[in-house]
């Protein structure tokens, strides 16, 4: 069964490591942290200027100056500081922070991004997308596999303006676990219940699949 | 001690007119100046180009502007809270430059500190960096982006003194301290304006030179964008 | 939280190699990290290139590892203080680039925020701009100066806490907020390390994301180099 | 009679104007800060990281982490700041601060200024100097006309490693007040009792002199 956004949350999860400091973009990336194992050291940064992030604040604890990149309500951690936007990216370019997780929608197998513009219908912005794929050096795409209409959105070139050129080391998708090199996607995990057909079904992109692929444990 | 402050509003936008850039600190509507953005619409300084990250939402921050068609361009990094915005962009009645955030900051940095241009990696190999110069550094590539030139800087800061010091609560803080100093004026409101000698040098956020006016604010709303709260157990 | 505290220099200084390249905090004798530096002259380092912007006086702060031969090269501002310092240097048994103290600065902020190069005024027309490429920007001429590449930095602060958060007490703050996040390991000596959460978010200087090792410093003498005083009337 | 170092800290002090940060230089430049008048507000900024710094401590109250860029204790006044080295150069390189004075070895009739080195014989490094310089558009330079064995410090060309080239405004020395324009020094004022002739003899560069030369008021 393909999972839900949660699930997707909860597979990346798996990907942070004790002593990351981690970035967080909006949507299902948001949700990663409530499922980070906690025996290990994580610190979260948000780019508008915090590090130490915590969890929601209980109601009537919100406060209009404490807020997530995703303009969320947000608290803090002990040992947790707060910055201007140039030491924020200073942190995201000089590559201290060691994880970015982020949405997209599309991905292409030489590890290009598009994830800020649809010409003529839709322009959010890129935010601080562009200066994070930039630079991070570990940078896990959380996504659909399809869009609504089923059509693929792990290609193997990008149709919408890119945000990024190279850089995406791994997507976890509603069905699938890929990881991206030598210019393909390489299934590393399956969604549980979900077949390589199905996987290779969804994919327009070059799918690499080498012996037995496991499902995920989610 | 040179003295900064000014009496009110009024006075701290004088000299603001038609076709000027501005420079706006916020992130969403955190930290924005509040009061700076409605006294610019209550003198209808119309044509203006505005950096800013985001353009506030449909009735409030920037989006008051927007509504009011005084912006000819914005400068941003991310619209995607303001539906009036999207309109006026897809239509093309309005200019946008998207930036991206972290260049957007040092922009302003660059600005402030008489840097007239730096090479970053961000936006290399999108249409960000079309037409801009772009340039090998030990096997990365990185485009040239130049500094920002703005007539008015307006930043918010939780407390400051006549001095033209400033310090910021929380997530408040955003791009205020990169935009003092980066435009030929800049105008500082707080919510606090305390006796000179009260706030720590040692904590000072932007030091007083940055700043050539700063009032004492009022009647901040400091609105919430996206209230989530997790229940008591 | 990430844990960076360490019990000691010994510790805190695991990894450091002849040949290094250091940086190093402070301005003349004040918030030099010694305790660091006294553990690099135990250990009889050698052949180290020192970044830092003054090199000690004689027989105290990095002139300790120039009595003892352990610097191989200085990248420096100002080196008036030290007289073995001008001697080593006119003599050539060590190597010097002089550096403009902006340059110096920004050259590890670079470093520290991921820009490969900047381009300054400082230096252009003189022989420090000798061999390196310049540009006009606006009619002025700028100096392109690459940023820093070191293995350690060694900084001092006042407080920090075990996640790295450093906040820094008068000017001993100089170049040590800069160096922090600009080496390969940034090694962090405080005065007192306070418990996590004490240290107000609002008011830390450095991020604890900038450090890699921290420790509660020692027997810390901070020699005055120019008592200067008036008389009471 | 021509001025002592206090003398010519006692004429510079007449160019600092309401309003102004000013950053004063090692040696003659330090003492400017005693004789400005007190009817104006002035903040003078040291490039360690301090901005508003006051008169030297009292006897026992020096304190080894406040010092100015000479490396002398001083104090702070109310609305002081304290900051790291990059920001106090934005400060410079940004042109917030509206007058540079520092001492020099050699300026020419161009407005350079050689202050830094000796080749072979001395090196004591630019400091801040040269960012001080190269970006601040006011820059008065205190010095003696002369050197020791008589020969002027006034020239055509600086003969020393240059600190900056074509910045110097003004020159205040033991015997004149110089504006520096238009490849010349043109004489303003000279020292109280100082004949034109002997700072024409003392300066060896190009040397304007408009009608009647009035005495400084020191």
């Amino acid at each position: 069964m393909a999972l839900d956004k949660n699930g997707i949350a909860k597979r990346i999860a798996q990907e942070v490591q004790d002593g990351f400091y981690v970035n967080l973009g909006i949507g299902i990336p948001t949700l990663v942290a409530n499922y980070v194992r906690n025996d290990i050291e994580v610190e979260f940064q948000s780019e508008n200027g915090v590090l130490g992030m915590g969890p929601f604040p209980f109601e009537g604890e919100e406060d209009a100056d404490i807020i997530n990149a995703g303009k969320q309500t947000i608290t803090t951690m002990p040992g947790a500081s707060f910055f201007d936007s140039s030491m924020s990216f200073a942190m995201i370019r000089g590559k201290h922070v060691h994880l970015t997780i982020l949405g997209a929608m599309e991905v292409s197998e030489n590890g290009d991004i598009a994830n800020w513009k649809i010409p003529g219908k839709m322009v959010k912005g890129m935010g601080g997308a562009m200066d994070l794929v930039a630079s991070a050096e570990n940078i896990i795409v959380a996504m659909m596999h399809t869009n609504k209409a089923g059509e693929s959105k792990i290609l193997k070139r990008c149709s919408l303006p890119l945000t990024g050129v190279g850089c995406v080391t791994k997507v976890v998708t509603n069905l699938a676990v890929l990881e991206v090199k030598n210019n393909a996607f390489h299934l590393l995990e399956r969604a549980p219940g979900v077949s390589v057909e199905e996987i290779q079904n969804a994919t327009e992109g070059t799918l690499i699949v080498e012996g037995e692929i496991p499902e995920m444990d989610v | 001690m040179i003295n900064k402050k000014v009496t009110n509003v009024q006075e701290a936008l004088v000299g603001v007119k038609n076709g000027m850039t501005f420079m706006l600190g916020g992130f969403g509507l955190c930290g924005i100046p509040e009061n700076a953005i409605s006294e610019l619409v209550k003198l209808d300084i119309r044509e203006v180009t505005c950096i800013s990250n985001n353009a506030g939402v449909d009735d409030f921050g920037l989006g008051l502007l927007l509504q009011n068609k005084q912006i000819k361009k914005m400068i941003s990094s991310y619209v995607g809270e303001n539906d009036e915005f999207e309109r006026q962009m897809l239509s093309g009645e309005l200019e946008v430059e998207l930036t991206p955030q972290g260049t957007l900051a040092e922009k302003c940095r660059a600005a402030q500190a008489g840097f007239p241009a730096f090479y970053t990696p961000a936006g290399y190999g999108t249409e960000v960096a079309e037409g801009k110069e772009t340039r090998d550094f030990d096997g990365k590539m990185y485009v040239l982006e130049p500094a920002f030139k703005a007539d008015f800087a307006f930043v918010k800061a939780w407390k400051g003194d006549a001095a033209g010091n400033l310090v910021f609560k929380g997530t408040s803080r955003n791009f205020n301290p990169n935009m003092c100093g980066a435009a030929t004026i800049t105008v500082a409101e707080v919510e606090e304006l305390v006796p000179v000698g009260e706030l720590d040098p040692n904590n000072v956020h932007v030091p007083g030179i940055f700043v050539q006016r700063i009032f004492q604010g009022k009647e901040y709303e400091k609105r919430i964008e996206q209230r989530t709260v997790r229940q008591k157990q």
